[in-house]
């Protein structure tokens, strides 16, 4: 279907699946039980996981294939997010230009800095891209917002104010990011179900839309002759230089697209929430992303989606337990060991979120080399293993598992 | 004159914390092949060995002073440290006034125990893991150190003031017929960190261990062929490093206040300078360091800043990218290393 | 006129003198043996017709064009191979992708952006890879981690995929470096098999006297960094001033 | 304007309980109305306290985190009452408000705009906050305020100093009781007139981003105004840790007095590196060289140490001033965490009780109700005398505090010691001041959400 393979169109129609169910998947608990607070099918929540998945996927072309690790990606993140803002600045809420806007700068800014920096490999290039992000970051935090000439708004964040422009505005159309007067922050549904009750966010919809066509498009190109390259970069240059293939140009092409997805999800965080800060172009912002990648699985396809989706709950869910949630859990132990429960649990929930994402991170990698990915592997082998005891392992149609390579 | 030399001196300061921390990483680089994204914790464990030191000696009694209030309206609790309690206000006040610098006993120890564990414990798994599973690794213990830190001593930073002795400014410039104030304790700085750096040197240089740990960076299997158990002195490698960084800690302490993330301001920085030396070289990481420190300080000025407004924030990445466009491997990086 | 005409070739690395007037003609359709004792310049000489490294001073032509200042992958669309002496392939990927990718560099050049075709659903050069893999006995590992192959097959999969390319000279580094007698016989023999099959030039670089008497219609003999000697292995054989400064200690 | 609609909790939990056996799902959409966001229904109603939690400030946050949960107690009835017993309004009965219990929910702004955001939407579309407080920078009051106002809920701002807060980045549903930038300059140039004379020259480090700026620019108007003169001023990165390079050229620049309009750890490094350089026992043009930090708080203070003796600044409030209020705020507080309170504390704490009054004047938790009872409310009793909130901009207006580095600090929190209480008339301003937006600046219409 649509030029994939079987078991690609399976994978395809299951995050298919994931993405549009989510409003129901993340919502498992009932709204008034004690659980509800690790409920995530919020709006909010959701659009981060659609977009920082695009994000992921973005990166995972460049660092998953070709091996390139760029610690700066965020750059183009918050590049797109500009551009974005200023479309709504200047032309009016509709996101559809400011998205393309987004992408096409974030593509044009990379292709600057890829040129420079894949003159370099390993650490190097690392570094270079670093080092033109921080730039990028300190400059907009506060020369590119002096009041003589504001393209920024520095620690504020670029907003749109009402003496803005807008000239493509008109009557009647939301006074906020929509598409064609379809407003991203309402919510076309709203589901209650017995205890449960499930949201249905039009912004959700329409980055789970784009996550799934940027999903698609990475499988195409993981499948095609220039994914085959980008991972022969990986693998060993040299031998691409002797076999007549020019590994330059590889490499800008995935530097150029992971930077336009990232400025799609730069872009998409502008539509839903329209403010672009420039924190989001911090080394912490291109180093999440790069954990992200390398948690859920660096070079499988549904890795850095699961990544992502795995760091934001973290952030979200996790830093907003306090004290008070705590107690009401262990509200059925006897007073004393509801105390010393919460005396336990406390440093690694609420403000120390930090500390449990940093044992997860070394307990991941430690155990899980191949991340995430590695660990649903396991446990379906696991499921396969009981399903068929009596089955002998036959060398010639189970080969070697490739781990790094597309699954 | 007066203004650049004084700045000459701000840099050096700059660049020994710069130049102290990238040595430690660039050992590890060279001799373990690992990127320690937790170098820069140990750079704030060290300082914090300073602030807990100093806590210890301050551990206090209470008495109750029935002529004063606390801001509660209670009668004031007066805290007196055991310390001045056994050996009298003065000498007690003296050890308590001298806890940065005797820091430096307590934190080597402590900090080549921390680096051994570091690497039993955890780095040994990965030297033949990818560089990214090692910068997961490291960045994770990295964000538990901090957050450990945080949770016991907070996020505010912390006063670890010099001895009284060593406040104050002395003038390096009065023999020249210059006015060259300078604050005593950065001077001390700059001074503890070229004995550090020479230390490290000389036992590289002189001992049998050294010369070792040397041929294992230049080339890691040809070592192990000749039967020598090279991964016992990598760990006491990585100890060293782990030491190196904790003492520019401790001494760093009085100069900018420690708090939890230090570490993580110094990670990024100290990343490029390590890159902007070349990778695996020692005194490479050091001449860039002292470099970098230098350029940053005069980016700073008034002059510098009116003429290319905000040169000051992106200085140090700009000479980064200039030196790697033009000397590929940075300033005296050997080839192959971290170039896959 | 040879396919490959070197001339007045000269490489210092600093103090020393690698190669120093180096002149080789090639012909075309022979298998032309390079041989000489350790350090003689043999590799130096291979890196300066692949692009690796740039002489001094000199000229080398392919088919009547300069390689001189052009990279790797420029002089291998001209149509020179290489073999390494340890193989190089893409360990990450399977047999079968090893073979692609040489497909497409024939068919496509230095770089296309085909992002969005299927690998699996290119028939010609799917097809042209399995071919080539039938033709070296290895089909049957078509979909195996080529890292795991063993040396011998490593060594047939580099082989193969320089030979999928079709090129006109094929540059081989020691291939028989390290491996047992029967292994070597059994390159000797795949190589005989493949000269039978198409019209190449072999420029071999070789230790093994066995080898290179067994495929080579023209020997040179480096010396020092200059060529000593160049003639049929016949003559090469009863050449005193070879017997002398090389065969000598090995025979 | 815009339609945002969240799931409302309170007619969720009504409905889980009568009918929990009845599984037919109830579906809402977009068109169906409700009175405003986030209306509460059942017996509770939630607020949403977002603060730092983890990174530089997250002490700041702890210490804001500490005194909202002390005000939910009191509202709830529980504990002493503290301000509520001092405060000039008496709807509030602790009953709650409007005899729903109060119940909070907590969140992470990494002092981040991004983080603070998302950690509000959170509260908002997840647990139904029916209004957000705290926070301790102005770039995430401005943001948050920002989103509060597109969403229809009320925003009080914590820790916010700039002046664009109130300025030009107001918002009708937005409300600010911590003073700003103008106020600081306003109070404290007099004072230091008054104590290192009328002709001095200054020299500026400011924190380059916005609140350095609108500070630095308040401090060099209201002193120049008294007759200083302003020699340079040199923006540092807000990254900087160690300040030396720009301490140096302070030394031979022929200033007397340097300023430093840092906050945080930006300010606790500066003041040490100056003292470290020996500014302070220098003299300049026959004047002892003096260093001003005009914004201090209590862990500012704590965090430079030594450093501060003498130093001055100003401040929202003091535990120290001796007032009713304060000294409830005080008591209550410090029994319960065995600490003096921040004055970014006493602000939160203040926020959540004239929140909690308006609605109770207001009878209603609709916003704009709310918006209404707090705009020109004039109110004492919750600390530094009597306050208003201004109509026009939704600035708090109460006496400000200009304090100095205690010199002989008797107890660990004992570090500031209260210099002056400027009278409010000496620090107010017309809103279309320039530095606030000028006559441009708008708060635009309240908003009742859905």
């Amino acid at each position: 279907m649509l030029g994939l393979n079987s078991k690609d169109t399976m994978l395809l129609i299951v995050v298919a699946f994931l993405a549009l169910a989510a409003p129901f998947l993340l919502n498992p608990f009932p709204t008034n039980s004690s659980l509800a607070q690790f409920n995530a099918g919020y709006p909010d929540l959701m659009q981060r996981f659609a977009i920082f998945g695009i994000f992921a996927i973005g990166f995972n072309i460049l660092f998953g294939l070709t091996g390139y690790l760029s610690f700066g990606h965020a750059a183009f993140l918050g590049v797109g997010s500009y551009a974005a803002v200023w479309m709504f600045k200047l032309l009016s809420y509709n996101v559809i230009p400011a998205i393309i806007l987004a992408v096409i700068v974030a593509g044009l800014f990379s292709v600057l800095i890829g040129y420079v920096s894949l003159r370099r490999s390993g650490i190097y290039f690392s570094i270079l891209t670093l080092a033109f992000a921080q730039m990028s970051f300190a400059l907009a935090y506060s020369v590119l917002s002096n009041p003589k000439f504001n393209l920024t708004n520095g620690e504020t964040g670029l907003q749109v104010y009402g003496d803005d422009p807008q000239i493509l505005h008109r009557e009647g159309l939301p006074d906020v990011p929509h598409l064609f007067g379809w407003a991203m922050r309402d919510n076309f549904l709203e589901l209650e179900v017995a205890g449960w009750e499930f949201t249905f966010n039009n912004g959700y919809y329409l980055c789970a839309v784009i996550l799934l066509v940027v999903f698609y498009l990475a499988i195409r190109l993981f499948r095609s002759p220039f994914g085959l390259m980008l991972r022969a970069v990986k693998s060993n240059q040299q031998r691409l230089n002797y076999t007549g293939l020019n590994p330059k140009p590889y490499t800008l092409a995935a530097f150029i697209i992971s930077g336009m997805y990232a400025g799609l999800a730069g872009g998409l965080l502008a539509a839903m929430d329209p403010l672009a800060g420039a924190e989001r172009m911090q080394w912490t912002a291109s180093g999440e992303v790069v954990l992200m990648t390398i948690l859920g699985g660096a070079g499988t396809l549904i890795g850095p989606v699961l990544g992502a989706g795995f760091i934001k709950y973290f952030e979200n869910i996790f830093s907003k337990i306090n004290d008070n949630v705590l107690h009401q859990w262990f509200a059925f132990l006897p007073d004393g060991m509801e105390d010393f429960m919460v005396f336990i649990v406390h440093p690694f929930v609420g403000k120390g979120w930090h500390l449990t994402l940093g044992i997860l991170f070394m307990l991941v990698v430690t155990f899980l080399p191949g991340g995430l990915v590695e660990g649903g592997q396991r446990i379906a082998r696991l499921f396969r293993r009981r399903g068929k005891k009596t089955d002998t392992p036959d060398p010639e149609h189970h080969p070697k598992e490739t781990p790094h390579v597309a699954e | 004159m007066d203004a650049i030399l004084l700045q000459i001196l701000n840099g050096l300061d700059k660049g020994s914390a710069y130049a102290l921390i990238a040595l430690g990483l660039t050992l590890i680089f060279g001799t373990l092949g690992v990127v320690n994204f937790a170098h820069g914790a140990l750079f704030m464990l060290g300082a914090f060995c300073a602030v807990t030191l100093q806590r210890l000696l301050s551990l206090s009694f209470e008495t109750i002073d029935e002529t004063k209030t606390d801001f509660l309206g209670n009668p004031l609790k007066v805290k007196t440290p055991y310390v001045e309690g056994w050996f009298g206000p003065e000498v007690g006040g003296a050890i308590i006034d001298w806890a940065v610098p005797l820091s430096i006993l307590v934190a080597i120890p402590i900090m080549i125990g921390i680096g051994f564990a570091m690497e039993r414990g955890l780095i040994k798994h990965f030297y033949k893991r990818p560089h990214a599973d090692q910068i997961l690794v490291t960045f994770g213990l990295a964000i538990v150190l901090q957050e450990v830190i945080k949770y016991f001593f907070g996020a505010n930073p912390i006063q670890t003031p010099p001895p009284d002795a060593l406040l104050g400014v002395v003038n390096l410039g009065s023999w020249l017929g210059l006015d060259l104030p300078y604050p005593i304790w950065r001077l001390v700085y700059f001074l503890f960190a070229i004995v550090v750096i020479g230390g490290v040197f000389s036992f590289l240089q002189f001992t049998t261990f050294g010369m070792v740990v040397r041929a294992g960076m230049a080339d890691r299997e040809t070592v192990g062929l000749l039967g020598i158990d090279i991964d016992r002195r990598f760990t006491i490698m990585f100890g060293l490093a782990a030491a190196v960084a904790g003492l520019a800690g401790v001494m760093y302490g009085p100069i900018v206040a420690p708090n939890y993330h230090m570490g993580m301001d110094f990670l990024v920085l100290s990343f490029v300078v390590v890159v902007v030396g070349g990778m695996g070289s020692l005194p490479g990481a050091v001449l860039a360091g002292f470099m970098l420190g230098i350029l940053e300080s005069f980016a700073s000025t008034t002059w510098a800043t009116t003429t290319l407004p905000g040169i000051n924030q992106i200085i140090i990445y700009l000479v980064a990218i200039i030196v790697l466009l033009t000397r590929p491997r940075g300033l005296m990086g050997r080839k192959g290393v971290m170039e896959e | 006129m040879g396919i490959l005409e070197v001339k007045g070739v000269n490489k210092r690395f600093g103090g020393l003198q690698a190669l120093g007037d180096v002149n080789l003609s090639v012909e075309e359709n022979t298998v032309h043996a390079i041989i000489g004792p350790n350090g003689a310049g043999k590799s130096t000489l291979l890196n300066c017709l692949v692009g690796k490294l740039i002489p001094d001073t000199g000229s080398v032509m392919f088919d009547g064009r300069s390689v001189l200042g052009r990279t790797p992958y420029e002089i291998n669309q001209m149509g020179i191979s290489r073999v390494f002496q340890t193989p190089e392939i893409f360990g990450d990927l399977t047999v079968f992708e090893n073979m692609v990718i040489p497909a497409f560099a024939k068919r496509d050049g230095a770089f296309r952006m085909h992002a969005f075709e299927s690998v699996a659903r290119e028939q010609d050069i799917v097809e042209r890879a399995q071919q080539m893999l039938e033709e070296v006995n290895m089909l049957d590992k078509l979909h195996m981690h080529s890292a795991s192959l063993s040396r011998g097959d490593k060594r047939r999969l580099e082989m193969a995929m320089c030979l999928l390319q079709e090129p006109r000279l094929l540059l081989l580094d020691e291939p028989t470096a390290g491996m047992a007698r029967a292994d070597t016989n059994n390159t000797i023999d795949l190589l005989k098999e493949i000269k039978q099959k198409r019209d190449i030039t072999i420029c071999i670089i070789e230790h093994d006297m066995h080898v290179v008497f067994s495929l080579a219609d023209r020997i040179t003999v480096l010396a020092q960094g200059s060529p000593l000697v160049e003639d049929s292995p016949e003559n090469i054989r009863g050449n005193p001033k070879v017997r002398e400064a090389y065969l000598g200690e090995a025979a | 304007m815009s339609k945002y609609n969240v799931t409302r909790r309170g007619a969720l939990k009504t409905g889980a309980a009568a009918g929990a056996g009845l599984a037919l799902p109830t579906i809402f959409t977009a068109s169906s109305a409700h009175a405003f966001t986030n209306e509460p229904t059942g017996s509770t109603v939630t607020l949403g306290f977002n603060v730092p939690q983890s990174g530089p400030y997250a002490d700041e946050g702890a210490d804001e985190l500490r005194a909202q949960q002390l005000a939910v107690e009191h509202l709830n009835g529980e504990g002493d009452g503290g301000m509520l017993n001092t405060f000039s309004s008496k709807a509030l009965d602790g009953t709650g408000i409007l005899g729903k219990k109060v119940t909070f929910v907590t969140g992470d702004t990494q002092t981040k705009s991004d983080a603070a955001r998302a950690s509000a939407k959170s509260m908002i579309e997840k647990d139904g906050a029916i209004m957000v407080n705290g926070g301790s920078s102005s770039g995430v009051a401005v943001a948050v305020q920002g989103l509060c106002q597109e969403a229809g809920i009320i925003f009080m701002a914590g820790l916010t100093h700039a002046n664009d807060t109130t300025g030009k980045d107001r918002k009708a549903n937005g409300f600010r009781h911590f003073f700003n930038a103008y106020m600081s300059g306003a109070a404290l140039a007099p004072v230091l007139a008054n104590a290192y004379g009328k002709e001095r020259r200054a020299y500026h480090l400011t924190a380059d981003y916005n609140w350095g700026w609108t500070q630095q620019e308040s401090i060099q108007a209201s002193t120049e105004a008294l007759g200083w003169e302003t020699v340079e001023n040199v923006l540092t990165p807000l990254a900087s840790t160690d300040f030396s390079s720009y301490i140096a050229p302070v030394l031979n620049s022929g200033a007397d007095v340097l300023v430093l309009n840092h906050y945080g750890g930006n300010m606790v490094n500066s003041l040490t590196n100056a003292v470290q350089f020996g500014l302070r026992d220098k003299m300049v043009n026959g004047k002892q060289f003096e260093i001003v930090v005009p914004l201090y708080s209590e862990l500012m203070a704590a965090g430079a140490g030594e450093n501060i003796k003498g130093v001055l600044g100003s401040m929202n409030w003091n535990w120290q001033l001796t007032d009713e209020g304060s000294k409830a705020f005080v008591k209550s507080f410090g029994e319960k965490y065995g600490r003096p309170p921040s004055n970014s504390a006493h602000t939160c704490y203040a926020q959540v009780l004239l929140y909690a009054d308006a609605v109770a004047r207001a009878g209603s938790f609709a916003p704009c109700a709310v918006v209404e009872a707090l705009e020109g409310f004039e109110f004492d009793g919750l600390g530094n005398g009597p306050t208003l909130y201004r109509a026009e901009d939704h600035q708090c207006f109460k006496d400000v505090l200009v304090v100095k580095g205690a010199e002989n600090p008797t107890n660990e929190y004992d570090t500031l010691e209260v210099v002056e209480v400027t009278p409010r008339a000496q620090v107010e301003y017309p809103p279309n001041h320039p530095m606030f937006g000028g006559d441009e600046a708008s708060l635009g219409e309240c908003n009742d959400g859905a």
